[in-house]
């Protein structure tokens, strides 16, 4: 079983040279660690910047410098600020190649719901919803079952949805799946983990085909 | 042209109660601090605040929720504030959720004479309910209007007396398209220079959009994810 | 009668304080001319620039900076540059407070022609159209009559049209008249003319109202 | 990222004959003077052009024309060059003519992933004929599509390996949204320097948005209307 290093060391073999990547928050914010260092890709932050690099040292963080999840951070040699308009400008002109982000839920035709559960507050969609309608390759990166041991890789959202039939692939703690036209179509199983456990904790189409292999991670 | 008013109380004199405002930022970064302090003092009310996201508890946005000054929210994302909360859930405040690159764009459309612009965001979701989709190339896309303000207030690194605007890294954010959307626009900068001072060819807001511009005094410039690595 | 001189001072003196101007080629471009010094007036050239200065001095021309004329040209203090779509979204938003333009023909209800003349080479209507329809306030500057004697503020426009319904204001060589719901209203004759040979050069419904003064031009 | 190329030889070599070219400038301010070169060098022929001007007999895309290489010019104006008028008139050239804000604006659409834009621009007139006219606040607009095409060449005054890129004066005018028109989009500059040596907060077309960047050589940067005032 992967934990949250493990789906971002994962997730980060997805990332090509010359790539310009959209990182969201929590775990998909974590891949930037595992690309390797002088390999040609350009982070997206959508509030305004492309070039992102690491978190500053302490005593030189920016007030001015942000990402997306308003954590301080730095820019790179090459790096560029624009404004929002313009940002989301280059999302649906699908000029960002990959967009990597979290989700509550995914159903087996790709769609996403991953910003409101009904009874809690609603805190908004941020740039979501415009992230998963443009983007040319999404990634999920999130849990194959939730806290009560529910599977959200589902035949149909159960929650309010975030975009509709825009999920390429998922990485979770179990297993790499792509979303196919047939449904879920299993990849990689995770270190340990059998085919059967990951069969169990998939309720929407789930394809095998011939062996699974164990995933590598260097 | 000399665009210039001595301070931020100056400079929003004329709001009043149940007036609708766009500022700019994005979380705290690049917000109108000086401009909202002077809305706090002024106590105007029944705002309707377009603004990406409604500030924290205690800064920002969030001093006038503290002050029961908004009626209404229209951002992308609220999360930040438990006084927020609280009024929303009491019913106090209202708020419309619009994702975030459709308000940008909307706020753009304003400025660049555009009524209604089509954006695929939210189609298939609770977003699209009650607006038109229309089919382009064989994508779905929502038919969203442009909107303005009756006062846009933005925050600006350098400024001139024309009320061209240069901003810093990612505090530009929401700012340029605001400017461009308000019925009067306020802006407040770091710095106010002479004109000719700033190179032409690095003006992000063209002072056309600029009504009012001052120098802002006592930036906090607050953080609110400091986040470092260790040297 | 006015001189194409004449014709811009008098159009000066619809330019106030505060004004952002845009100036049409020929007869509008000579009205920067008599805009009075520390006037606080912006011209904008609708290739990309605020703050448009005089020609330059000789030797000093600048092939990166020309107005929309193709004519080398300098900035003020003040200046700024930006893209042709910006330049025309403040144009569309009504920013642009003037417009001053040559025209063929003007109707009485505000119909513009001044692009196409059938049966000739038809080079293009440049800015034109955006500018037509969406100046708040526009201003034509032209011959009450072509070449052929006959009269260029008809009834209707006989020539393919520029804008609808959207001018503002006319200054001929003869006269000063506004576009009302009722047809031109005369209400100035330059120097020396009378209303009757104004009513003799105007084809479209003319409005003439009490005494007609004669214009002052400074 | 590393976008770099030789020259315009070689960002220009796999343009092929038919195909769809963005060509910046306005006049003969800010025009790919390099890339023209080479384009009349390879011969590549039956090119639609969408530019707002055709250059004049001996510059700039008129140079294409002397050729025979363009089929079709998408302009706001093109009155500047009699050997266009000769084409033209025998039907050798076919031109669309387009409002100069709505080509700008349909550009930028495609750019900002826009499918569609709305404009006022040629209501009423023939332009308008055969297009989508509606109402949004009782003012007509015209529904125009955006367009991209197969290849955008633009100039710029500096630039880096990124692709990022700075204009200057008013020769910035089209190359911006033509920039993000392209497929492929080629950009040649005055100036080429090391990733790191643009400020961030003053670059016009961030890098995303082009593909090949060469250091252009030999700029004429010749004036249409050399006007001057006296000393």
């Amino acid at each position: 079983m992967l934990d949250k290093t493990g789906i971002a060391k994962r997730i980060a073999k997805e990332v090509k040279r010359g790539y310009y990547v959209n990182l969201g928050i929590g775990i998909p914010t974590l891949v930037a660690n595992y690309i390797p260092q002088g390999f040609d890709v350009v982070l997206q932050s959508e509030n305004g910047l492309l070039g992102m690099g690491p978190f500053p040292f302490d005593g030189e963080e920016d007030a001015d410098l942000i990402n997306a999840g308003k954590q301080t951070i730095t820019t790179l040699p090459g790096s560029s600020f624009f404004d929002s308009a313009m940002s989301f400008g280059m999302i649906r002109s699908c000029k960002v190649d990959l967009t990597i982000l979290g989700a509550m839920e995914v159903s087996d035709n790709g769609d996403i719901a991953n910003w409101k559960i009904p009874g809690k507050m609603v805190k908004g969609m941020g740039g979501a919803m415009d992230l998963v309608a443009s983007a040319k390759n999404i990634i999920v990166a999130m849990q194959h079952v939730n806290k009560a041991g529910e599977s959200k890789l589902l035949p149909k959202c159960s929650l309010p949805l975030t975009g509709v039939g825009c999920v390429k692939k998922i990485v979770t703690e179990l297993a790499v799946l792509d979303v196919t036209q047939q449904g879920f179509k299993l990849l990689e199983r995770a270190p340990g983990i059998s085919v059967e456990q990951i069969k169990n904790a998939t309720l929407g189409r789930l394809i095998i085909e011939g062996d699974i292999p164990e995933m590598h991670l260097d | 042209m000399n665009k210039v008013v001595d301070n931020a109380d100056e400079a929003i004199k004329d709001i009043q109660d149940n007036a609708t405002l766009m500022l700019g930022g994005f979380g705290l970064c690049g917000i109108p601090e000086n401009c909202i302090t002077a809305l706090v003092k002024k106590g105007v009310k029944g705002l309707t605040c377009i603004s990406n996201n409604a500030g924290v508890d205690d800064f920002g946005i969030g001093l006038m929720l503290q002050t029961r000054q908004v009626k209404k929210m229209i951002s992308s994302y609220v999360g930040e504030n438990a006084e927020f909360e609280r009024q929303l859930l009491s019913g106090e405040l209202e708020v419309e959720l619009i994702p975030q690159g459709t308000l940008a764009t909307r706020c753009m459309a304003s400025g660049y004479g555009m009524p209604a612009i089509y954006t695929p965001a939210g189609v298939g979701t609770e977003v699209a309910i009650g607006k038109e989709v229309r089919n382009f190339n064989g994508k779905d896309y929502l038919m969203e209007y442009a909107f303005d303000a009756d006062f846009a207030i933005v925050k600006a690194w350098k400024g001139d007396p024309h009320g061209n605007l240069i901003y810093r890294e990612t505090a530009r954010n929401f700012n340029p398209m605001m400017a461009m959307a308000g019925k009067i626009t306020i802006a407040e900068v770091e710095e106010l220079v002479p004109a000719g001072d700033l190179d032409p060819d690095q003006i992000h807001t063209p002072g056309i959009y600029v009504h009012r511009i001052f120098k802002g005094v006592n930036y906090e410039k607050r953080i609110e994810q400091r986040t470092v690595r260790k040297s």
